[in-house]
């Protein structure tokens, strides 16, 4: 079966700046996917390219195997949550709601039942003759979602879709939206910076980085499996030590072996382990160190470690209320230990 | 890039309906201004270089004599004196006009807009009917003087309209709002925590307004003056009417050229130098002001 | 603004309306405001089958400026004063009379037809003559004055109180009188002369001012002025205490005239327009509302004897009016007068 | 800081200014009421002066000639204005040229102008009416409507714009159901200063005007009665013109808070 959305070498450039470089994504029916990145990243104009807003400098997106790269955004079967929502502040959410409809010359009638109809599911029938600036964050961003899946796109765009709501707001939406997308069938694509926030709502992940496509996957794989140092340094803490790659893992360069179940030929190369891969304690690797800093965090506590091995303190997390964490206090000196499995090996 | 506002180059709009659709909402406005302001201020200029007809009209041959009669010692004499009392109405409307920015300023933000919108409204009402009321006002037989009877003053009251103190009067009451809205608007953008730490640092009230308040400020004062100077140098109507006709400014001579001595070249060539005075003057005020957003970072 | 478009149909319909409205066949009468009967125009097209247009010039200088940027184009009868008349003569600007067509002519005083601009009236027809005096308030006067010298030098008595006309020729008339020289004199020196003069007598003015000096001799901001006899009267019919004199050293004889464009597409018409003027009746209008001694013998006898007691001026014979210099063309030194005017205005 | 003393200066300062201000303004509209009319007396309260008014036809035609002008200046000046705004405001590049050229007629002086466009229509045979003086008002008027619409668009939110084209409306539907509407508070604000500025503006109207009656405007004929003598009705005409400039303005700042020019 082919992807509902293909996207072939898509490449945009502005001036000498290239913001997408020859990526190429396939989009299933139905999936919820991310692309996480950074600012800068290529993210937004690779989703304003979806949406049509820019025209790609080169590639293709193919839409149920159809080329729409040229086709105007007034046109395509795809729509656009806006990151400020970009409500009509002139008009009732009923109106923003009914807008996308009126274009497609709907009868009224018609539109007034889809419109009763989205209104009940995002539970602002009650909101549904206030003006946007009559709304909560929370509110508002509900009626930018309505307007968008009121159309029953094919590929629903989501920019950012939680960026202006409060931390805490943004958990249960991620959620939310979740189920959403479960409840409506559309398939989204949503550019997010956060990955906490990829990685609790997607079921793929892609991760670009200066226009580049570096990994696309399950957020378990990604979180698991980075395939180089900046996919593993992007999503989650990682703790990174250089040197040069042997057969069974890699050497320090004050001769410290660290072992890994990856292989890699020779030269320059980079070891990284999650701070919650480590204990105190020895291990496959071992390495000691003095604690610099602590952090509780409720659930876990959170340690520095100077060690000799690495310029910059190891993260540790373990979890708070083991024992051998209610004594722990700066300045101890401490041994660490993890897995060779958990250890993987990045050429530098 | 800003959540939501897309700066103009990269916004979407601009790829759907971009300098294509710029050009065509602008073109309208553009050739208005064009056929009627920019080639008609050329036409003046080129008026400039012709002779004038020996019953007025224009007789199409080159000569540079009206500008050089711009620079004769009478009409030199129009324009620094014009220049004069335009600039005692700047240095007047512009102490005034700041002080009472200032004052609004100062008050709770609450007051600002309604006070401000009071200031300004005579400045949008008839020029002409607030300069015939200084006439009702100052006149030999007028309120001022009947005012003085009735308060049992005997004397001889001196003369005040027709004079150079009126014209000046008439111009700063008719611009002191204009003055008052450009001081307003970079006082209110001020930051009072600014003025704040001035003085936790050690500044007296004064030495912090005129350290740190003044300079940021100084570019409304800046935009206030050229407004000013210009619009009373090229005033006809004040003079006329307040000065009782014997104070010339150099825009009662080009009325005069145009109206009156039919002398359209020279009225012309008199015109450019308003041109060229008010473009100096633009051009200094651009300086202030960049200098000035410069030194507020 | 909601339909733009209608609103700019409508403003070019408009445009369209005013400039043929303005391509009327009609006559284009100019003349000063308020120096006709007001049902003149009307009555003349009852009387002649004329249609006719009125327009108002407020100054010489005004309607000269319009006629020689127009080459004439668009008037047919101009009312100017008799060195303005020359002017459109020179410029042949001005019909040559065709005197069988006015047959009212012959109720002009003989004097009428021997003025020196125009012996004979070969291009202009005199509506209106008298002198530039001295129009004063007896009553705030310990003496009447009697000399040009009164006001270019007045006594402290005075000082402040006085007008002079703001008109180039009229404010040069004075000072060449009081100098004892010609109005009409274009020598250097005497222009000199005069314009020193003007200056001394500038500090002890209070206003330059054609229009409304009667107005401050009423009210008493003023007490002496120089004035036009005909708008003396106006003063003088407010207040009696109002008086003219023409001072020792003589006036000048102004003559307002009546002149047929040679640009006229209905010549006839404007013939039986100035014959109208002419005729007894409607020529003493003016003598009878503006107050203006009109040159038409038939008019002038009509008057009542109450009307020439009350404005003694009105009473003066022509053979005394001829006796005045009339105010000449002097074609380039016009320059230099404007000059010596601008010279007067700048100095402080 | 914030002293009593200091307070009381500034609400002195604040005092003399707008008694300086409104003084003048005040006596015309009390002297429109006074039954004899002249500045010597009151006489006692009296709406003769408007009664007047009313019965001068000269009055009444400059009125419905500077109607007409104002009018049609403005209808002229407000789409010219505001589409010039839209589109310097989505412009990639914006010369100072540009920007010198739109801010010109602000600044340009009156008499400037004035002679400028009586040259120019003379040389080309323009016959001169209110027509001439609608295309002259034309010029200061669009550049303020410009200049209000400006200053909304800086904080004009174009995603709004993209959504509509996303939610499938042409350009042309965009610009009507979406720009037009969210600016037409701005839209409304300009055309009313241009209203203003075009009942109340007299150089220019003076230079570009044709022959009497037809084309004598308000303003015109103020001039002419203030030169060629007072009459008292002058003091009621000023009231009413007082009183449409200060409605105009005040529902100008209403819909465009803070939004004037200069603001």
């Amino acid at each position: 079966m082919t992807a509902l959305l293909q996207i072939r070498n898509i490449a945009k450039r502005f001036g000498t700046m290239t913001a997408v470089d020859d990526v190429s994504l396939d989009i299933a029916e139905n999936e919820f996917f991310a692309l996480l990145g950074a600012s800068g990243s290529g993210k937004t104009t690779l989703l304003r390219m979806l949406a049509g807003f820019e025209v790609p400098s080169a590639g293709q997106i193919l839409l149920d195997g159809r080329d729409i790269s040229a086709m105007p955004p007034n046109k395509r079967p795809v729509n656009l949550m806006f990151q400020s929502y970009a409500l009509f502040p002139h008009m009732t959410v009923r109106a923003n709601i009914a807008y996308g409809l009126e274009m497609e010359r709907l009868p009224k009638a018609q539109i007034n039942e889809r419109v009763d109809e989205i209104l009940s599911v995002i539970e602002l029938a009650a909101f549904a003759n206030r003006k946007p600036d009559q709304l909560s964050g929370g509110q508002k961003q509900r009626v930018a979602l309505a307007r968008a899946l009121v159309k029953r796109p094919r590929v629903l765009l989501l920019d950012e879709p939680l960026g202006a709501l409060d931390k805490k707001l943004r958990g249960a939406m991620q959620l939310e939206l979740k189920r959403l997308q479960h409840e409506v069938g559309i398939t989204f694509v949503v550019v997010t910076h956060d990955q906490e926030e990829a990685l609790v709502m997607a079921d793929r992940v892609a991760i670009l980085r200066n226009g580049k496509l570096l990994q696309c996957g399950s957020p378990r794989v990604v979180y698991e499996h980075p395939v180089n140092r900046f996919a593993a340094d992007f999503i989650g803490v990682m703790n990174f030590f250089e040197g040069q790659a042997q057969p069974d893992g890699l050497r320090l360069p004050d001769g410290t072996h660290i072992a890994s179940d990856q292989h890699m030929p020779t030269g320059a190369a980079i070891a990284a382990v999650r701070p919650e891969r480590i204990r105190l304690g020895s291990g496959d690797n071992t390495i000691t160190g003095t604690v610099r800093a602590l952090a509780y965090h409720g659930l876990d506590l959170q340690l520095h470690v100077e060690t000799a091995h690495a310029p910059k303190p190891v993260t540790v997390r373990l979890t708070a209320d083991r024992p051998e964490a209610q004594t722990l206090k700066q300045g101890d000196a401490v041994t660490l230990g993890w897995a060779a499995t958990d250890t993987r090996i990045f050429p530098a | 890039m800003r959540p939501g506002v897309m700066p103009p180059g990269r916004s979407g709009l601009n790829n759907a309906m971009n300098s294509r659709s710029s050009t065509i909402l602008i073109a309208p406005a553009l050739a208005w201004l064009t056929a009627l302001m920019v080639v008609p201020c050329v036409l003046i200029l080129a008026l400039a270089f012709f002779r004038r007809g020996i019953y007025g009209g224009i007789d199409y041959t080159f000569t540079l004599e009206n500008l050089a009669l711009v620079f004769d010692p009478l009409y030199g004499s129009i324009l620094l004196n014009s220049a004069r009392i335009a600039g005692i109405v700047v240095v007047i409307a512009c102490t005034v006009g700041y002080a009472a920015a200032y004052a609004i300023a100062t008050l709770p933000r609450a007051w600002q807009p309604i006070l401000l919108f009071f200031a300004v409204l005579p400045f949008w009402s008839n020029y002409l009917i607030r300069t015939y009321a200084w006439m009702v006002l100052l006149n030999r037989e007028g309120l001022i003087t009947q005012l003085a009877r009735w308060m049992g003053y005997k004397g001889e009251m001196p003369q005040l309209l027709y004079t150079e103190g009126a014209v000046i009067l008439g111009l700063v009451y008719s611009y002191l709002p204009f003055v008052i809205l450009a001081c307003y608007a970079p006082l209110s953008r001020l930051n009072p925590e600014i003025a704040e730490a001035s003085q936790d640092l050690g500044a007296s009230g004064w030495t912090t307004f005129r350290r740190i308040t003044l300079p940021l400020t100084l570019p409304g004062i800046a935009v206030g003056a050229v407004f000013v100077f210009v619009l009373s140098i090229g005033n006809f109507v004040t003079p006329a009417l307040l000065g009782g006709g014997q104070f010339q400014m150099i825009g009662n001579v080009v009325y005069g050229q145009f109206l009156t001595a039919n002398d359209w070249p020279f009225g012309a060539a008199l015109s450019m130098v308003l041109i060229a005075v008010m473009m100096v003057l633009l051009l200094l005020q651009t300086m202030a002001v960049e200098r000035g957003t410069r030194a507020d970072g | 603004m909601t339909t733009p478009i209608t609103s700019l149909a409508a403003f070019a319909l408009f445009t369209v309306l005013t400039a043929t409205v303005s391509q009327g066949q009609s006559l284009t009468i100019s003349n000063w405001d308020g120096y006709m009967a007001p049902d003149a125009i009307a009555k003349f097209t009852a009387e002649t089958g004329n249609a006719a247009e009125l327009v108002l010039h407020a100054t010489n200088e005004e309607i000269m400026g319009k006629l020689i940027a127009s080459g004439g184009e668009g008037y047919d009868v101009v009312f100017v004063s008799s060195p303005f008349a020359e002017i459109l003569h020179n410029l042949g600007l001005a019909e040559t009379l065709d005197h069988a067509k006015i047959p009212n002519l012959a109720n002009l005083y003989p004097e009428a037809t021997k003025l020196a601009h125009d012996p004979g009236n070969t291009f202009s027809l005199p509506y209106a003559w008298g002198t530039t005096g001295l129009c004063y308030r007896s009553d705030l006067m310990a003496a009447a004055p009697t000399s040009w010298n009164d006001l270019l030098s007045p006594s402290a008595e005075v000082t402040g109180k006085t007008t002079m006309l703001a008109t180039d020729r009229w404010l040069l008339g004075a000072a060449f009188l009081a100098n004892g020289m010609s109005v009409n004199d274009t020598d250097e020196a005497a222009l000199a002369k005069v314009r020193d003069t003007l200056i001394a007598a500038k500090k002890t003015l209070l206003a330059y001012d054609d229009t409304t000096f009667y107005a401050k001799l009423v009210s008493g901001e003023a007490v002496l002025t120089q004035a036009w006899d005909g708008w003396c009267n106006y003063g003088i019919g407010e207040n009696a205490d109002i008086k003219y004199v023409i001072p020792s050293e003589g006036s000048d004889l102004w003559v307002d005239t009546m002149v047929i464009m040679t640009g006229s597409e209905n010549k006839d018409a404007a013939y039986a327009f100035v014959n109208y003027i002419l005729d007894a009746g409607n020529h003493r209008w003016a003598a009878e509302n503006i107050l203006y001694k009109v040159p038409n013998k038939a008019a002038m006898e009509g008057l009542s004897p109450d009307l020439l007691a009350q404005f003694t001026n009105m009473a003066i014979a022509p053979a005394d009016l001829l006796k005045y210099e009339q105010l000449r063309d002097v074609g380039d030194a016009q320059r230099a007068y404007s000059r010596v005017v601008t010279e007067v205005m700048a100095s402080r | 800081m914030d002293s009593p003393a200091r307070r009381n200066l500034m609400l002195l300062i604040i005092g003399v200014t707008f008694a300086f201000l409104y003084i003048p303004i005040s006596v015309l509209i009390g002297l429109s009421f006074n039954e004899g009319g002249m500045p010597t007396a009151w006489t006692g309260f009296s709406f003769k002066w408007y009664g007047e008014l009313f019965r001068n036809a000269d009055i009444l035609n400059a009125g419905l000639n500077t109607l007409i002008v104002a009018t049609c200046a403005t209808a002229l000046a407000t789409i010219l204005g505001t589409l010039l705004a839209i589109g310097v405001e989505i412009r990639r590049r914006r010369g100072r040229a540009l920007e010198a050229l739109i801010f010109a007629p602000m600044i340009i002086p009156d008499i400037v102008l004035a002679i400028a466009l009586l040259s120019f229509f003379s040389l080309l045979k323009v016959p001169m009416g209110l027509h001439t003086i609608i295309v002259a008002h034309v010029v200061f008027n669009l550049a303020f409507v410009c200049a209000v619409v400006r200053a909304r668009l800086k904080s004009f939110d174009w995603s709004i714009v993209e959504a509509s084209s996303d939610l499938g409306a042409s350009a042309f539907t965009s610009y009507r159901r979406i720009v037009i509407p969210v600016l037409a508070p701005a839209i409304i604000a300009g055309a009313l200063l241009a209203f203003t500025l075009s009942v109340d503006e007299f150089i220019i109207a003076f230079f570009t005007a044709g022959a009497g009656r037809a084309s004598t405007t308000l303003p015109m004929q103020i001039y002419a009665m203030i030169r060629f003598g007072v009459t008292p009705e002058i003091n009621a005409l000023a009231t009413l013109v007082i009183g449409v400039s200060v409605t105009a303005l005040a529902l100008a700042q209403r819909l465009n808070k803070g939004g004037l020019p200069g603001q």
